[in-house]
């Protein structure tokens, strides 16, 4: 009954656990079987091993938090070597959430997960934690665009493009990287956010910013999903701020194919199972046959 | 498969300091000394995230967990009473490795003495403890029937030495130092026992995730960046980068 | 202690009452005296009275709340018949928000403030709950650069600038505005938002979105008023779910010269006092004798 | 000056009837009939605003409320028990114009019965109380000495009259008619008495400040927009755009 499709592959039910909020799946297999899942986006891979930011990674804000963990991964080949295999054991959809300090890395990065069993890639130009590339691919079209475009020769995977809310324009933006090959668009990545610790007079975090994300910025990235789904034609993976499953009915009807949850994963490690469900409860209850039905309803 | 949040019952929640509270929940809790449990004791998504607290006690079943009035989770937790519900997560992490023999110190400063009851419980009697406070010291009547010696040291002087606790302790008397408390504290100790006794280090990171998959937590080792709340909260003191 | 001045005028403190949360005063006056305030914004003005907005205003989200008020107000004239006298018979600085649907409406409310006695014009160029006009002007540098050029040719008081943080990039919005001549900058106004009534598969709103403000949105907001604050050089008024003392010493650590405070009224009445008193404790306790001392400082 | 939020300490806080809860707070409130109280049972920041509650009775100061659980707010507020504290901002809005003579009837829907105790105990005994209830009916023992009649009508016929409560009620037998329910039964009120006999409706509306400075509480009247924080809740029918 919640099974979605995305580009052709059939997803059990339409809640996928967002990147960085899920490790590779291990943690979470552990408390349940993440089979039950939609579908599983890896923490952000670049092509090299990265240890991350230094400093305070982690800061709360009121409903929500601020990290700046700087994509801290094993790397591409890392992640295909040693987190890949576990991942392919499991009965769920698998994203490879790829980011890239250059267009280089980024193509490279797509080269090796072409030859592997992930289902799809996520191409992350919106991180607001790396100093170099991250999100600032994501916030002007042109630049997005050459990205997209290179990306999308490279991938032999269908290619979904993970925009940062922090885009000038998020909907000439989504239209951009579809028109530049996006096979699909996730939103949103999180918002480049301050905090200050008054106390000794500087910046919580090392890199100044980070980037926020929580139920408090889901009316807006809500907003930016329902605008996207106006000007693009290809699924749309709504994020931010999901903690129930109101909230992901809510990204559905604003026209999104499926939804990510990510910072819910922390305040309860089976949040994923609690939202689908709700989900599954809601549909009996409206009598909802297949969520194609409320698809952007509104 | 792990168990998810679960309520815990409150049995009592006292304030045994000033700022320093100790809750008593009922319930099959269960853990290693060292572990610790993630704690809400709120519905609302404000605050947000669940507060790591050290594992104190635990006695047929019963949880008790030590806890310094800080912000705004432990303010909240603070007002709860008798009967009121929290929610924990846990036992997370990896615990001190438990020695059976030899001559053991125990060095903590200010809060860091949550886990050092449950600790010295489940320690040989050879066990000397060195706790350093800002002002009043605190939990330490409890932990006295588990150890040979208590030594206090107050920055303030109201209680034992006057200073820091570092001042106490001579890493060359012990074949093995147990520590817990503010990182620059547990950073001298480690300096001070570097190459004469091997060190235990309960360190301490902000956590938004507990389980290990938000990256939030990790500390520099020398095997590269470790987990906090997975492959810590408990570091040798030679792994710690400083 | 707290003085703070803007443009030649002295607050008493950097507290302000944003505009839209506070009335016109009269309603606080009756909890405690709005002397004590550093200043007060009107509610958002526009030439002609108005009924502002159908169907439901006001939504709660976490940690924040939207609102689609729609400039519900007396007009210009009615505020500077019913509403002005009482706010000059007190001691503190007068703000009058102005909104606008065309540039005409904003020159004639211009020019009809520039005979009274309040202080600034606060320009609303980021109002989202109007259909035409409003927010429209706040998003594009290029429509900025006109109404805040015009408006500074008519005005004859010193003109504060509102932004929208939908603006497409916040530092050349910023430039942009002061180059054209605003004397000052405040930000932000609310985030357009959208919530869903998934019962009745519809918006929460008439108008479809709304603008989210609250405690929610500090963290964006503050990094916004950080960015313009490395790009212009004029007073800014940093707004954005200010409800403790600590929030604004980070607004003024980030580069305010003040600070609103906007939904944090409807929790509290006097919760302006309380960060008033919580200002002046740390500044006691961390031995700062002016608020020049930490401006910008990190 | 009026008092900014304060404290009340729980007395008793109790499920009266399913989903319906009864709250008396100790203290020194008052107020009159149809003024509401602006109530935080927590805080946090989420939930952030303050819920609307109408006084459902004041006596020797203490104050009673009736409330229905709803959402997030009422559900916290039903958790707390007797020592917890509410925060309360009141008393608000206008009230009802308390008619000394004549033949009256209160007409309410659901949770709109919770100002009638209070209204009732302020009006001569000459009332009518015509209650409806999706099921369970409540709260009516306690009205039912200071009335004349009461009638109830439950939409699946539990107690009394099987319908609407508005099927019960004879406008021309009355010189003054109080409503509170949902809006759509109150204009069903407001109809039936047109041009019969004048209504004061206790009209809803979602809050966020309760002292008329958002203007998200805003109805259309034949005066223009007003604010039911302030100038109601308690409106003349005819006045009512519906
Ligand atoms: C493994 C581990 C075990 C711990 N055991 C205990 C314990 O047994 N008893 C106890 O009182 N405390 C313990 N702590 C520290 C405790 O988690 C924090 O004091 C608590 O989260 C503060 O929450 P708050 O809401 O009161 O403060 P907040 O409002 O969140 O913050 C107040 C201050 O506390 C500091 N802080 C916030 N989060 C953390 C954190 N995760 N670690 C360290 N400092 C933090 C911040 O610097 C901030 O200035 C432990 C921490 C860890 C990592
Ligand atoms: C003047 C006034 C007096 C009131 N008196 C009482 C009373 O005595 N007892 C009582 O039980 N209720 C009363 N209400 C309604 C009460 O305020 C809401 O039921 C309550 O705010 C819901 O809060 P919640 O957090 O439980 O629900 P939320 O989670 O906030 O919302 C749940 C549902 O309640 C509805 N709702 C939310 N806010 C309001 C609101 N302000 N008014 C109406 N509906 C709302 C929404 O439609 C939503 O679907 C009164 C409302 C007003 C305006
Ligand atoms: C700790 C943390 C780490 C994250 N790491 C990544 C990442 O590596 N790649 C990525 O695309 N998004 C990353 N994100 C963003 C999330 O995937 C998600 O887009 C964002 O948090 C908004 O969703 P939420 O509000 O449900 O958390 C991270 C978020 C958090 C909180
Ligand atoms: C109910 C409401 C009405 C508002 N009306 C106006 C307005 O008329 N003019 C304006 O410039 N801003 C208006 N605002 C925006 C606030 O002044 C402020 O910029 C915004 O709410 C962010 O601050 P906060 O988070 O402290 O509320 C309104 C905000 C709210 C919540
Ligand atoms: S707290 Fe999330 S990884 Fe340790
Ligand atoms: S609730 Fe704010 S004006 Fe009525």
């Amino acid at each position: 009954m919640t099974k979605v499709k995305i580009l052709g592959v059939e997803l059990k039910n339409p809640v996928i656990a967002a990147s960085g909020t899920f490790g590779f799946g291990k943690e979470f297999d552990e408390f349940f079987s993440i089979d039950k899942l939609g579908g599983i986006c890896s923490k952000g891979l670049t092509l090299n091993k990265s240890n991350g930011n230094k400093g305070i990674r982690i800061y709360e804000t009121p409903a929500g938090l601020m990290n700046s963990i700087g994509l801290q991964n094993p790397g591409v080949e890392g992640f295909i070597r040693d987190e890949l295999p576990f991942l392919q054991g499991k009965d769920t959809v698998i994203f490879a959430n790829l980011g890239g300090h250059s267009l280089d890395e980024y193509l490279e990065g797509i080269e090796l997960l072409n030859d592997t069993s992930v289902d799809f890639i996520e191409l992350n130009i919106s991180c607001p934690n790396v100093k170099e590339g991250g999100m600032a691919f994501g916030i002007k079209c042109n630049t997005a665009e050459s990205v997209v475009k290179e990306a999308k020769k490279v991938s032999k995977k269908p290619m979904i493009v993970k925009l940062s809310p922090n885009a000038e324009n998020i909907q000439e933006m989504a239209y951009t990287c579809v028109e530049s090959g996006a096979d699909g668009i996730s939103l949103v990545n999180t918002f480049n956010a301050l905090a200050i610790d008054i106390y000794n007079r500087r910046p919580v975090f090392n890199n100044i910013t980070a980037g926020l994300s929580g139920p408090c910025i889901k009316p807006i990235a809500l907003r930016m999903v329902y605008e996207v789904s106006k000007v693009v034609d290809v699924p749309i993976l709504g994020i931010g701020g999901i903690t129930r499953a109101e909230d992901a009915i809510e990204y559905i009807m604003a026209g999104a194919t499926a939804v990510q949850v990510g910072s819910g994963n922390f305040i309860k490690p089976d949040i994923t199972l609690d939202i689908i469900a709700g989900i599954e409860e809601f549909m009996e209850r409206e009598g909802i046959k297949s969520l194609e039905e409320i698809r952007g309803i509104i | 498969m792990k168990d998810g949040y679960k309520e815990g019952t409150i049995y009592s929640n006292d304030e045994i300091s000033p700022n320093i509270f100790e809750v008593i929940l009922e319930g099959d809790f269960h853990g290693i000394p060292g572990q610790f449990y993630m704690i809400r004791g709120w519905e609302a998504l404000d605050p947000f995230l669940a507060r790591p607290i050290s594992i104190a006690d635990i006695d047929s079943g019963k949880l008790k967990l030590l806890y310094e009035l800080k912000g705004r989770g432990t303010h909240i937790i603070s007002k709860l009473k008798k009967g009121d519900k929290l929610s924990l997560l846990g036992p997370l992490g990896n615990g001190f490795d438990l020695k059976e023999e030899g001559r053991i110190a125990i060095i903590t400063g200010g809060i860091g003495i949550a886990p050092m009851l449950y600790l010295a419980k489940n320690l040989p009697d050879e066990v000397d403890i060195y706790s350093g406070f800002r002002s009043n010291a605190y939990f330490l009547d409890q932990i006295r029937p588990y150890v040979k010696s208590v030594n206090i040291a107050t920055e303030d002087g109201t209680t034992g030495h006057k200073g820091f606790v570092t001042e106490l302790f001579e890493p060359s008397k012990y074949d093995l130092v147990y520590t817990c408390g503010p990182t620059p504290m547990m950073e001298v100790v480690i300096e001070m026992c570097k190459g004469i006794v091997p060190v235990y280090a309960s360190m301490e990171s902000r956590m938004a995730c507990g389980i290990g998959v938000c990256l939030g937590c990790t500390i520099e080792t020398t095997r590269g960046m470790e987990r906090v709340c997975k492959e810590g909260p408990v570091f040798k003191g030679e792994e710690v980068v400083i």
